[in-house]
């Protein structure tokens, strides 16, 4: 809340990621996001929103992916060299697709590793901060969390997060294979947890109405690069994401999915 | 007399380690039809497909398929009668190229043996081809071309997920289980997927039970919904009957939803 | 080696679906198969002519395993087991039944193959390395047997001294002459192998190893598959056994011990697991590695500082093989096949990279 | 037309050989010459010889490889054998079968007209070609038994004492002990062995013996790699409880043995143990010679370290300004092994020279070993025959006493004919 | 009875340290899912190291036993820095092989240093085995049981209830989402290196005494599958109810039965039993199930 407006708290300038020495993923990826503010990153599946987090969190190496050009700094430090341990440190936290907790660990010994890098002795009162947010957590405290519900373990998945006291949360695709009514539910706690405990929040998702509505600004990536960005109004209003994120036509009518069938547009942008 | 119904679920009960994942579902699926599950996490829809494809036994209730029981048939057992089924969480084989994949969904059609195959000679050759152009149908159907020869694991998401798609059809099933098959994708993608299962269903006359979390999907495309909760069916019709019925809304959809897809 | 795809247009599936689509990969492999049969004998020492036997044993044995571990996914410690019961059928038949060299080596292949479908009941139940362990198993018991079951032990010192080999009236009694015998014996191998492993049998193998769970609920029996993976595989295990003996002329049970097993395994993780080519890749390295740094390390015999220079080298040579092992799963850790794959794409868009 | 392609191609290989040996002759480095020695004179004569360096027994290995190589220096370095040299193509196998066939290849190619093998498995693999191939095969103390006829494999030596004639002379010791203590009836007796082909072999003759002499025997297995025998001393000490115990063990598992016996308060002077398990290193790696004292050990060497061979090589290495290696009396036991093989090749290339003169083949080396009669360089006792190449299983008795060996008794033999019965069956 | 009781309680120490070399392979396989192979070579590795301080530079006993601590803690640290960190991420199945080849290296590594005779490696416990009635039980077997269950009871704290501990299983778990918690992968997996290089330590003092320091010490290695696999690949309580369960029945069994089948029940039965729990618990009796999910 105290930096000053013109530097953000993560900075990303142009970056290019190779996969195994040879696949180009990112093509001059760049963008900002500010102290205290959501930002939504959007974009079909393979057009790199994944590798962008990774190449923030430092989780690119174990796959054999690295950061070839530009720089991502956080409060003014270069962190694309550093390796993942360090970032967390410094107070960015990914979480991950695909929920993945620790299945054979309890949801309790679970926030605990969440909690690996903290060493101030305060682990006690946050356990009970995440059980507030996720008071179904507290009930299944010593499940296995591999016997979660897909709805807990995304919960388990941010409360684990959240054990790190981060500055920066990467969350990547929350709301993947989880039903409408859950969907609500996380974003509801992602909008609760960006306000009442200050974490700066970087969403990366397919639900694009979802995560522009509580957006402050989003990003559009297509084939490994950011194809449009603005504020949620602006992209909102923008005829392509329309078509192709929001599923509506122009003057603002769902197109059924029996419609479309023969007939496609082209993307513009690509043309 | 009557010609049996494609599918015919009766009071299934499945539960594992105390937890009760189905507790006496029916229902029925006809020829032809796109037959639409939705219900909350957990409610039991996945468990309900891998009964149907027999990973799971049911501990109580039939399963019928074209009047026979499968009940206790082994999974395999089961494709090769005509179920096939696509996965929440893909399954390709990963180390397998494109075509070898949906290469493999003709298994159960092919007989050759040990033998055959270590000489891949005569019979054996010529059953290869054969079904490599079958294969090839599916690979122009789905628009599948230009990966035929990569490896699935390689794949992007919404690709895998057609060529999945793709390995099922090659099974030639009567009835397609799909599980999620939208699940992850933009708009676009879910248009061509929509598209696909449309066409699967009108070309080919295939049955399809579908479970999907977007709603706009399963009400535009499906002929039928069932709506699961808690391992039970709790209501059951088409899809404009099924958004507006009271126990649907207060389970699952919300009141947004209701309110859009009308 | 330059395999340039473009330009080649395949007008049937079947020229598709051929093992050696691009025609200098056809010719390169023809001059491969000429080099072994007509070039490589003439060059070589006779020393080299025994390691390349031993490394064609050795193939045969690792491709077998690789379609068991490499292609199904089911590990086993227990190889040398099949390689025994091959070996011990085919010297038991022909030392008392006096049947031909070919009847035995069939023999022993088909007696191995039933054995390992025994051995390979676990796996209906037992996954990765469990299993891995329950072969081991196998291994241990199958050594008792021989051991102390003299009808197949053959009493004297667990061991059967075997005529050589013949068909017919050519009879293999020079390391030449065995060396084709072998050689033919690798050439069936690796064909069976590789058609094996394209067609609809290796494509339910791979379906196992990848996802069992939906290979199972594409329609592939996985139970059937995995014993007859073991069947397969235990049939060229065996048939590498029956050949061992015939070419060593003594079946011993202290050949087909664990380190025999450890051995192959070795081979198929150093050569690639789910390739035929990395079988042999392997098995060649291997083998021919440990014999090849004693000529090399034999060069330094005037330098090293000790006194028993004999002694010294051979346990320097375990070291550097051990060490070598390691260097080479750090850099490659996917097998000489990938290497090999990796020079080949290098210069498949040659001069054009990126 | 196979037949009749087979020439060229071996001509090929033969002519690669040669150029190949004429290159490596080129880079000879000078035999070890010393100033007073005599310089052989005439061309050489080459054998071979296998030992371990790695593997299961690597400690005898290169004992025994130091014994024969130095056997062979002392040989050369008096003038060789009438003016002709021995060259020894030495091949460390590893106890790896398929590198013993390696290596008997190699040493084939290398024109050897005879090999000592080592190891038990290396023996079986390489027994078949040695006939085939005719050249001399020695494998003392070791190998198969049944080869001792020399009529089913002419070109095998089981030299010295098979595991036949251990296992007899073993008995004749014990009962002749229970004799000589005044002990009326007949002992029971254990035999403690290792559960591998090698360890397996005497079972048979032990029982027949036992049989006929009506005692009492007991076996008792020792699966590999023996390290772990606790089940076996309690089944000894507790169930059977033996009057004595033959152990016939390997590698770790003699010294393995010795320290459980002992612990379970089995009397070491009522054990006694095969060649294999009566080395030097067996006694100190169980807890050092006090703690074994009362073993006895079967020898088909004398063994000792004022042996007159022993100071005719000390003296070799004193002439050249260097020490003798410390193996010849650390490793005593097996070093003369090694010395005892080398000297059984010699003086067999010694009767082939007389007999027939240069140059010798297998077939000659066969005669010239088959007309060995009595003590061979001080060291073995052998009568060897076309019939028996074994040369009739002479052994030595020493006991573990004030912390060494010392003889017990000396060179004996015992049920020959019950051997006899199982070699010429 | 006397003949049954002497068998059971020389199989149940046994079986104690039996575990005491099963507890290095669970502790490498838990955290970093390697099946490490050389698990007896390290044993012989510590050994050698103990008895060449002592023999060769004269140190005390408890000083070579802390150097050799140090010396197997570093060399955990360096195998993981040097051979296995960058195969992190890689098929599970080439650090196998590299685990095989480090034993190979070892085994010609150790008689390269330190020559091939076999070494005493003296405990300077009390000459006297402990006598009850007719069962013998050798100091070093008391020692060995104290030690496992020593060892055990450190072991099980330390991954139930510190941070460090739980960060152990959560790599085990899924790594790259424990990197994405902060926790250092490489650290962990020289953390549990380091903890195998302790464990071959004590199995090197133990071992090394029953049977002397030599390469036999790493055939021991072998013996740790039946162990294992009875209790559960990842289960530290699991290697010593295997340890105990192969212990006693291999003795019991060879004990009565050997006579009838001509010997060597006691390589058998523990497999034979390994094989029968299999079929009943795929997992061991306390290995944990994989939660598959369709």
């Amino acid at each position: 809340m105290v930096a000053a407006p013109e530097r953000p708290l993560l900075q990303v300038n142009n970056i290019e990621v190779v996969y195994n020495g040879v696949v180009l993923v990112l093509r001059g990826v760049s963008l900002q996001v500010p102290q205290g503010g959501i930002v939504a990153l959007l974009g079909a599946n393979g057009a790199g929103k994944s590798t962008t987090l990774k190449a923030i969190s430092g989780l690119l190496r174990p796959e054999r992916g690295e950061v070839t050009k530009g720089s991502i700094e956080f409060m003014g430090e270069r962190i694309d060299e550093k390796d993942a341990a360090d970032i967390v440190r410094l107070g960015i936290v990914q979480v991950m697709e695909g929920r993945r907790v620790f299945e054979h660990l309890t949801t309790e010994e679970n926030l605990i590793a969440g909690a690996h890098i903290r060493r101030d002795g305060q682990i006690r009162r946050d356990l009970e901060m995440v059980y507030h947010y996720f008071p179904q957590l507290k009930a299944r405290r010593n499940v296995k969390a591999g016997y979660l519900s897909g709805g807990e373990q995304q919960m388990l998945a941010i409360g684990r997060a959240l054990m790190s006291r981060p500055k920066l949360m990467l969350l990547d695709e929350p709301s993947l294979g989880l039903a409408p009514q859950l969907v609500a539910e996380i974003f509801d706690i992602v909008v609760r947890l960006n306000q009442e405990e200050k974490v700066t929040m970087l969403l990366v998702e397919q639900n694009a109405m979802m995560a522009l509505q509580i957006a402050g600004y989003g990003y559009v990536m297509e084939d490994g690069r950011i194809v449009l960005d603005g504020d949620p109004e602006k992209l909102l209003n923008n005829e392509d994401i329309k078509e192709f994120y929001l599923g509506l036509s122009a003057v603002g009518q769902r197109k059924s999915y029996r419609e479309v069938k023969h007939y496609k547009r082209r993307k513009r942008w690509l043309s | 007399m009557d010609e049996p119904p494609l599918l015919d679920v009766q009071d299934v009960h499945v539960s594992f380690g105390g937890v009760h994942a189905l507790r006496g579902v029916s229902f029925q699926a006809l020829k032809g039809e796109i037959l639409a599950i939705i219900g909350p996490n957990g409610a039991g829809k996945t468990t309900l497909i891998n009964a149907i494809c027999g990973h799971y036994h049911p501990q109580r209730g039939r399963i019928l398929f074209k009047g026979k029981d499968i009940t206790r048939l082994r999974p395999h057992r089961i494709a090769a009668l005509g179920i096939a089924r696509t996965f929440q969480n893909l399954a390709l084989f990963r180390g397998m190229s494109v075509l070898d994949n949906i290469m493999l969904g003709r298994h159960v059609k092919m007989r050759s043996g040990v033998f055959a195959c270590a000489l891949y000679w005569g019979p054996a050759q010529m059953e290869e081809v054969r079904h490599r152009e079958v294969v090839e149908r599916i690979i122009d159907f789905l628009e599948i071309e230009h990966i035929r020869k990569v490896p699935a694991g390689a794949l992007a998401y919404g690709l895998q997920k057609r060529v999945e798609l793709g390995r099922a059809l090659a099974l030639e099933p009567e009835l397609l289980l799909l599980d999620e098959p939208m699940a992850g994708m933009n708009l676009d993608e879910k248009e061509d997927m929509a598209r696909f299962i449309l066409d699967v269903q009108e070309e080919m006359g295939i049955g399809i039970i579908l479970i999907e979390h977007d709603m706009g999907v399963v009400m535009d495309i499906s002929d039928r919904v069932i709506v699961l909760d808690l391992g039970e069916k709790i209501c059951e019709g088409k899809p404009e009957e099924v958004a507006n019925d009271p126990r649907a809304i207060k389970a699952y959809l919300g009141e947004a939803v209701a309110q859009k897809g009308r | 080696m330059i395999n340039r795809e473009c330009g080649i247009f395949r007008t049937t599936y079947q020229a598709d679906m051929s093992l050696y689509g691009v025609p200098l990969a056809r010719i390169t492999v023809a001059a491969f198969a000429l080099f072994f049969a007509l070039v490589f004998p003439f060059v070589v020492d006779h020393k080299h002519l025994v390691w390349a036997n031993f490394a064609g044993i050795s193939i045969v044995a690792a491709i077998g395993l690789n379609l068991l571990t490499g292609y199904t996914g089911q590990i086993s410690i227990g190889h040398a087991a099949f390689m025994a019961t091959g070996g011990y059928t085919a010297a038991i038949m022909t030392t008392r039944a006096d049947v031909p060299f070919w009847v035995g080596l069939i023999a022993g292949g088909v007696f191995a193959s039933a054995y390992g479908l025994i051995v390979g009941l676990p796996s209906v139940r037992v996954k990765g390395f469990y299993l891995a362990i329950a072969t081991l198993a196998a291994q241990f018991i199958t050594e008792w047997i021989i051991n102390h079951v003299e009808w197949i032990g053959g009493g004297f010192q667990a061991s059967i001294i075997v005529p050589p080999a013949s068909l017919g009236p050519v009879r293999f009694d020079t390391e030449l002459e065995k060396y084709y015998l072998v050689l033919a014996l690798v050439v069936l191998a690796v064909v069976a192998g590789l058609n094996i492993a394209r067609s609809r049998l290796g494509r339910a193998f791979v379906a196992i190893r990848d996802r069992d769970v939906a290979a199972e609920i594409i329609g592939v029996d996985i139970f059937r598959y995995k014993l007859l993976s073991f069947m397969i595989s235990s049939f060229f295990a065996g048939v590498a056994g029956a050949l061992y003996v015939y070419y060593v002329g003594t079946a011993t049970i202290e050949a087909f011990q664990i380190s025999r097993s450890i051995e192959i395994l070795a081979m198929i993780i150093i050569g690639g697991l789910g390739s035929i080519l990395g079988s042999i890749f392997g098995a060649v390295f291997v083998v021919v590695l440990p014999l090849a740094l004693e000529d090399i390390l034999e060069f330094f015999r005037g330098v090293l500082p000790v006194t028993d220079i004999d002694t010294f080298v051979s346990q320097l040579k375990l070291m550097v093989f051990g060490g070598l092992i390691m260097l080479f799963l750090m850099v490659e850790p996917e097998g000489l096949n990938r290497l090999w794959r990796n020079v080949k794409d290098y210069f498949r868009v040659w001069p054009f990279s990126y | 037309m196979l037949r009749a392609r087979r020439f060229w191609p071996l001509a090929l290989v033969a002519a690669v050989a040669l150029f190949l040996a004429a290159c490596e002759g080129g880079e000879e480095q000078p035999a070890t010459g010393t100033p007073r020695a005599q310089q052989p004179t005439g061309a050489p004569i080459t054998i071979g010889m296998m030992y371990d360096g790695t593997g299961a027994t690597q400690l005898i290995g290169v004992a025994y490889k130091a014994g024969f190589e130095d056997y062979i220096n002392l040989i050369n370095s008096k003038g060789g054998i009438d003016g002709h040299p021995i060259n020894v193509i030495f091949c460390e196998h590893g106890y790896n079968a398929d590198r013993g066939v390696e290596c008997y290849e190699n040493q084939k190619r290398g024109g050897a007209i005879g090999t000592v093998t080592y190891g038990t498995p290396i023996t079986a693999a390489v027994i078949g070609r040695c006939n085939q191939d005719q050249i001399v095969c020695t494998f003392p103390g070791y190998g198969s038994a049944a080869a001792a006829n020399g009529e089913r494999f002419p070109y095998g030596f089981p030299i010295a004492a098979s595991y036949w004639s251990q296992a007899g002379a073993a008995v004749r010791f014990v009962l002749d002990e229970w004799q000589r203590e005044g002990k009326s009836g007949k002992p029971k007796i254990a035999y403690l062995f290792y559960d591998n082909p090698a360890g397996n072999e005497p079972r048979e003759v032990l029982r027949t013996i036992a049989q006929r002499e009506g005692l009492q025997l007991e076996e008792v297995a020792v699966p590999a790699p023996g390290t772990e025998m606790s089940s076996q001393v309690t089944r000894i000490t507790q169930s059977i409880r033996p009057d004595w115990v033959i152990t016939h063990l390997f590698g770790s598992s003699p010294s393995v043995s010795i320290k459980a016996l002992k612990e379970a308060g089995f009397p070491l002077n009522r054990v006694v143990a095969l060649v294999w398990g009566s080395g030097d290193a067996d006694v100190e790696a169980a807890g050092g010679w006090a703690f074994a004292e009362g073993y006895y050990g079967l020898q088909f060497t004398a063994i000792g370290t004022d042996l007159p061979v022993l100071r005719e090589i000390t003296e070799m290495y004193r002439s050249q300004g260097k020490q003798p290696p410390d193996l010849m009396t650390k490793n005593n036991v097996y070093y003369m092994r090694g010395v005892a093989n080398a000297a059984v090749m010699v003086e067999g290339i010694r009767n082939a020279l007389r007999q027939k003169g240069y140059p010798i083949t297998g077939a000659d080396l066969k005669a010239g070993i088959e007309a060995i009669r009595g003590e061979v360089a001080g060291v073995v006792n052998l009568n060897l025959s076309a019939r028996d190449h074994e040369g009739g299983g002479s052994v030595r008795i020493y006991q573990v006493r004030g912390g060494r060996w010392q003889l017990a008794r000396d060179w004996f033999q015992g049920y020959r004919d019950v051997i006899e019965s199982f070699v010429y069956r | 009875m006397d003949f049954f009781l002497s068998l059971l309680v020389k199989g149940l120490t046994l079986g104690c340290i039996y575990a005491l070399v099963a507890l290095g392979f669970v502790l490498i396989y838990k955290a970093t899912s390697v099946i490490n192979f050389a698990v007896g070579e390290m044993m012989m590795l510590a050994g050698f190291l103990i008895t060449a301080f002592v023999g060769l530079y004269g140190l005390p006993l408890a000083a070579a036993i802390g150097l050799s601590l140090l010396l197997m803690v570093l060399f955990g640290f360096v195998l993981e820095r040097g051979v296995l960190r960058p195969m992190i991420g890689r098929p599970v199945i080439g650090m196998i092989m590299a685990t095989l080849g480090l034993g190979i290296f070892l085994r010609g590594f150790a008689p390269v240093m330190w020559g091939v005779d076999k070494k005493n490696l003296d405990l300077m416990l009390p000459a006297q085995p402990l006598r009850l009635e007719s069962i013998v039980v050798p100091p070093v077997d008391l020692a060995g049981v104290g030690i496992t269950l020593f060892l055990l009871a450190c072991f099980a704290y330390f991954f139930q209830r510190t941070r460090s501990g739980i960060a152990v299983r959560a790599v085990a778990d899924d790594q790259q989402a424990a990197m994405a918690m902060g926790i250092r992968v490489s650290t962990v997996f020289a953390l549990s290196w380091a903890l195998a290089g302790i464990t071959a330590v004590a199995g090197g003092v133990v071992w090394g005494n029953k049977i002397g320091v030599d390469q036999y010490l790493s055939l021991l290695g072998l013996r740790v599958f039946p162990v294992v696999i009875l209790g559960g690949l990842d289960s530290i309580a699991g290697t010593i109810i295997g340890g105990l369960v192969v212990g006693a029945s291999e003795n019991i069994f060879g004990g009565y039965f050997d006579k009838y089948v001509g010997g060597g029940l006691k390589d058998f039965v523990p497999y034979v039993l390994m094989l029968l729990v299999l079929m009943v618990r795929p997992y061991g009796l306390f290995g944990r199930e994989v939660i598959e999910r369709v």
